[in-house]
């Protein structure tokens, strides 16, 4: 197979070669101005994976510049392997959200490990301590398919498998399942790593004359092209397209962790990137670039795995656990030696020059001259053309409805079996979020938190998005789960820092769709910048299609935030019997998108619940200093579901119950999804501290009966046992996977 | 009391073994690389957990052969407690140090959560702490754990009591509950739990500290009295 | 009845993290004549007759289930074995 | 050169969880005429010539590591390649 005959400069052009690897005619003619001549086989490969949307971002650039992504704590925004954001006392923390989603569809089980793998690599190339994983997954219904099933199992046993084995606790995440994933599930991957400000390290490969070495696994020829197939929608043909799947060996990392954080602290490294989409193609011209240098590099010394590859092949391949460092010429042989203590080959590939070129030589040939600028920097950049979907007109039209309950008790057992409401333990059961010893709160509450040895400190951390809402109402939508996020964050003690996104959508060149894309960003970047959490990084996954049909939108927010103290960690649980219940921020009629609409009728419509960012900020804040003043016993943030799923899971593990009076419309008060509101229980000896400080209702007691009672107008209008309900909750998942 | 904490490629509870005993515990300890040639300096020896090698294979199958595996054989047969947790328990199968072998976990996929667990041997010098049939939360976390030995290996295990510690609601298809057995001798002891995560009650408890107290008073009384 | 052998092993481009492992121990334990080991799945299956060929309850079997088609290749032999 | 396969399988008295599973999601597929799987490992490994004589080597490798004595058998193939 890679022996057969490479076209020719002249054959690529005529017969457009270049097209099937994913670039236009204008893109080609482009390549051939830059470089004055017709580029060969290899050449026009380097352009077709940097100039594919998933390395470039050629069609979102002009979008994602909205972002705000300065801030006072930030320290390196996007444009690295990770952002970085200082947390005091010269440390820091650095994270960073990856999509994994073709590769997941097409093997569920290694497409997620591997996307596991290469969020850790952007960690730790920067310099950093993997110590947190986070994920956010799609799938469609549980119980529409097998292969829905499987995708979901396998996909799970993926993630499980790889963070278990490298040793870094998976300890949050999201998962929700919609008929709109059902033929392209959504795999990101979140990584949070600590470092002390002197060990943050850059992908530049500076110094004329240094060393370029490669560390890690052998090259083989998995993965080729896969940056250009993300980039693609999913259908039919796409098995044959398919590159060889890669496969995850997280023992490897293991080491290459290891020794590139031994590696960080000599003074013979200049630069360090990890060779992720495009491999070596993007690590070596990209570090050139960031330098303003060149680098030249001998193909036949790359290590490989499998005989007879070509340039092109190496170059393209995404095999996995490969780092590529620059190193200070004459230091080579101690860098050999710190690898090779960790039983890892590293070997000078190549040198840094000063002509800005990327040159390739191969059997004694050079097989690629090209501008290292013009692959990482000159991509060409789109403005897509945008429009507002019908859909969203209508949905804006339609007046608030609230669906008809007649049995309170049995609608809230449905909701609490809703796949997307339900216990994830199912989930998380298999991830090992223990490991290293930090973590504070495991997956099960709102934000997830591991403490910082050494210190009074912890980080609180979370992925969230609704992307029903984002459907119904792009830009409410996309403020919404930034806001969320921050809830949850602030509910568990902490105050956010900063967030990383993965932007999951569906092909940019419908007009739609960009216009989801759009509005979304709109909506991210006004609740960052009022809820003062800065885009320190992120991911875009576009052409998230199955035969025509897209995704709903969804922007997935990763944020941590900073918990000052470990005294502020606060979980949802209710904590003693007699507390007071108190409900923060208005409850409205607003039902689009919500549970119960979906419970109800089957499907989503209307508006989005609305949000004022002035209260979002103004709720945020006075929760925090609440639980800051030790005031709070317990803190949840009342999402999907509604107020009465919130107080049963707050109930949950606690063999307490509770005692609520709501008043006003009664479906509303209990399943209604209004924005911006938080559950807390406050010991008594507070009440009144507590109430000067946060606006907020009581709404009733914590009880010593294991029981859930809510009154409306002096009436009981639901009486349930927690058992009862915990049981719906925790069994659902699992009776769906039967 | 000096302990070494042995670290092969893979082994990733290594963090969590050492904090355990320097921060909360309060001895001596060390991280020893799996190359070591001696380990005479140290009174007792930590296997972690982990994936050592990946787990490639078998669990602990390549890492018994590591070099540093002679010492701690020879740290056994002089005396020394050894104790291996996850990983460390199945390289103790796998040297043949412990008897039995580890299958995969009955659900086939792995588990991580706390587990309640019974003491039913605490007259050995890891258990002297704790109360006979004392009931204690510790968390597993693995794939592998569902301990397997013959029938003969079992009456064996029975007549001397090495059984130390058993699960309460089986979570891995385990023989007999079993979750922790120790040698003949009694100083080599193989647990599938992590007494090292349960020694913090910030994290979710402490009864695992219980367990490594239970070492140190022994080696107390067997060196530091007498002396 | 009948006795089935599965063979089931990575394709060649893919990478075998195992067998990778299980070569560098062996040479490490200076058995350095063993240059290469992959390591794949070996099953056996017992199947009573039926009115389908046993032949194609196998080939199904194995791509639905017991092989993954996108990375791993499989091979099988057929026995009758007389019922005991 | 030679190429050897390996087969490492459970022991007949120890309950194979692997097996059971598959054979369970087999029965659930409507696969009834499956009645048992046991799941084992198949390897091959490429050996140069040296002057240890080969089956022994194979052995030797076997019983040090590539089967647990414990609750696995194994047996093995030797097949003379003709180096290309
Ligand atoms: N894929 C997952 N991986 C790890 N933990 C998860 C996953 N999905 C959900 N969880 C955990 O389950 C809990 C509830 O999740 P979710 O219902 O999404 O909460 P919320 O609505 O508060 O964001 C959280 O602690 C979350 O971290
Ligand atoms: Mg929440």
């Amino acid at each position: 197979m890679s022996l057969k005959l490479e076209p020719s400069p002249e054959q690529i052009k005529l017969e457009k070669v270049y097209r099937e690897m994913g670039l236009t005619d204008e893109e080609f003619a482009s390549v051939e101005k830059i470089l004055g001549r017709t580029p060969n086989y290899t050449e026009t490969g380097l352009f077709s994976v940097m100039w594919s949307e998933h390395c470039s971002y050629k069609n979102s650039k002009p979008v994602l510049r909205k972002f705000p992504t300065k801030g006072e704590r930030v320290l390196q925004g996007p444009g690295e392997g990770a952002g970085i954001v200082d947390i005091g006392d010269e440390q820091a923390v650095v994270f960073k959200i990856e999509s994994h989603n073709h590769p997941s569809a097409i093997e569920p089980y290694q497409g997620a490990a591997t996307g596991v793998g290469g969020i850790i690599r952007d960690v730790f190339s920067m310099g950093a301590r993997p110590i947190a994983l986070l994920n956010s997954l799609r799938f469609g219904e549980l119980d529409a398919s097998a292969r829905v099933r499987y995708l979901f199992k396998e996909v799970v046993a993926g993630i499980a498998g790889y963070g278990n084995c490298i040793g870094i606790p998976t300890v949050g995440g999201e998962v929700q399942f919609d008929p709109c994933y059902e033929g392209n599930p959504l795999v990101n991957a979140m990584c949070v790593g600590l470092i002390d400000h002197k060990d943050i390290k850059k992908g530049q490969a500076h110094g004329v004359g240094n060393t370029v070495m490669y560390v890690g696994a052998k090259t083989g020829r998995d993965g080729i092209h896969g940056a250009t197939f993300a980039s693609e929608e999913l259908s039919e043909s796409s098995d044959e397209k398919r590159p060889a799947v890669q496969v995850g060996d997280p023992f490897m990392e293991k080491l290459l962790i290891e020794a590139c954080l031994e590696l960080i602290h000599s003074d013979a490294l200049v630069g360090i990137q990890d060779m992720g989409a495009a491999g070596l193609t993007s690590s070596s011209a990209e570090m050139a670039s960031k330098a303003g240098s060149g680098i030249e590099m001998n193909l036949d010394l790359v290590p490989q795995r499998e005989t007879g590859m070509t340039a092109y092949e190496m170059m393209l391949s995404e095999s996995q656990e490969r780092m590529l460092i620059v190193v200070k010429k004459g230091r080579e042989q101690e860098i050999v030696e710190l690898f090779s203590k960790y039983d890892l080959e590293c070997v000078a590939i190549g040198t840094v020059t000063d002509d800005k070129m990327l040159r390739l030589v191969h059997k004694g040939e050079v097989v690629a001259d090209v501008p290292a600028d013009s692959l990482a920097e000159d991509a060409p950049v789109y403005y897509k053309p945008s429009r507002e979907p019908e859909y969203f007109r209508e949905f804006q039209a339609m007046e608030n409805d609230i669906p008809e309950v007649d049995d309170y008790n049995e609608t809230l057992i449905n909701l609490l079996k809703q796949s997307t409401i339900a216990s994830k333990e199912w989930v998380y059961d298999q991830y090992d979020y223990m490991v290293r010893t930090n973590t504070v709160v495991a997956p099960g509450s709102d934000a997830a938190i591991v403490r910082i040895r050494g210190t009074e400190k912890a980080l609180a951390m979370t992925t969230d998005c609704n992307s029903r809402y984002i459907y119904l109402d792009p830009e409410t939508g996309g403020k919404i789960a930034v806001a969320e996020a921050a809830r949850n964050i602030v509910a568990s003690g902490g105050e956010p820092l900063a967030i990383t996104d993965c932007l999951n959508f569906g092909n940019p060149e419908k007009p739609e769709i960009f216009w989801q894309f759009e509005k979304a960003v709109d909506g991210m970047s006004e609740a960052c910048l009022k809820l003062n959490a800065p885009v320190i990084g992120g991911n875009v996954s576009l052409y998230n299609e199955t035969n025509g049909t897209a995704i709903y939108p969804t922007p997935v927010v990763g944020m941590v935030g900073l918990v000052e103290n470990l005294n502020h960690i606060t979980t949802q649980s209710f904590k003693e019997a007699g507390d007071l219940i108190y409900v923060i921020g208005e409850t409205k009629d607003e039902f689009g998108g919500s549970e119960l609409q979906k419970l109800t009728y089957g499907r989503i419509f209307g508006k989005a619940p609305e949000l004022d960012l002035d209260i979002e900020e103004k709720n945020q804040k006075q929760v925090l200093a609440a639980i800051r003043a030790g005031l709070v016993a317990s803190a949840h943030d009342i999402a999907e579901g509604g107020l009465a799923v919130a107080v049963a899971e707050s109930l949950f593990g606690t063999k307490l119950g509770a005692q609520i009076e709501v008043s006003g419309n009664i479906t509303s008060a209990l399943f209604s999804e209004s924005q911006s509101r938080f559950l807390v229980s406050v010991k008594k000896e507070h009440q009144e501290k507590f109430e000067s400080l946060v606006d907020a209702v009581l709404i009733g007691e914590t009880t010593n009966t294991p029981n859930l009672e809510i009154y409306a107008n002096d009436k009981l209008v639901l009486e349930q046992e927690v058992v009862d309900l915990e049981g719906a909750w925790r069994g659902a998942i699992p009776c769906l996977l039967k | 009391m000096k302990f070494a904490v042995i670290v092969f490629p893979g082994s990733n509870c290594d963090v969590d073994m050492y904090h355990a005993i320097k921060d909360e515990l309060g001895e001596e300890v060390e991280y020893v690389w799996h190359d070591t040639e001696n380990l005479d300096q140290y009174d007792g020896i930590l296997l972690p957990g982990g994936f050592s090698y990946g787990d490639y294979l078998r669990t602990g199958a390549i890492a018994r052969f590591s070099k540093v595996m002679q010492e701690v054989v020879k740290a056994a047969k002089a005396g020394k407690p050894v104790l291996g947790v996850c990983n460390g328990f199945q390289i103790l199968l796998e040297s043949g140090l412990l008897p039995g072998a580890m299958r995969r976990n009955e659900s086939l996929k792995f588990i991580c959560r706390p587990t309640q667990l019974k003491v039913v041997n605490n007259e050995t010098m890891f258990s002297s702490a704790y109360g006979d049939g004392e009931r204690i939360q510790i968390p597993i976390a693995h794939g592998e754990g569902n301990y397997y030995c013959d029938e003969e290996t079992l009456e064996r295990l029975k007549a001397n009591n090495q059984i130390v510690f058993t699960y309460e609601n089986n979570p891995n298809g385990s023989l007999e509950n079993i979750a922790g057995v120790v040698n003949e001798q009694g100083n080599v002891l193989g647990m599938m739990p992590h007494p090292e995560r349960a020694v913090d009650e910030l994290l979710g408890g402490a009864d695992g500290l219980k367990l490594f107290q239970s070492i140190v008073k022994q080696w107390r009384e067997a060196n530091v009295v007498k002396a | 009845m009948f006795k089935v052998k599965v063979y089931v092993t990575l394709r060649e481009s893919v990478l075998d993290p195992q067998g990778a492992a299980v070569t560098h121990s062996l040479q490490s334990l200076s058995y350095h004549e063993v240059t290469d080991v992959r390591i794949g799945k070996y099953m056996e299956l017992t199947i009573e007759k039926s009115d389908r060929d046993v032949e194609e309850v196998v080939k199904e079997v194995c791509d639905r289930l017991l092989a993954n088609p996108v990375i791993e290749d499989y091979r099988y032999e057929i026995e009758e074995a007389v019922a005991q």
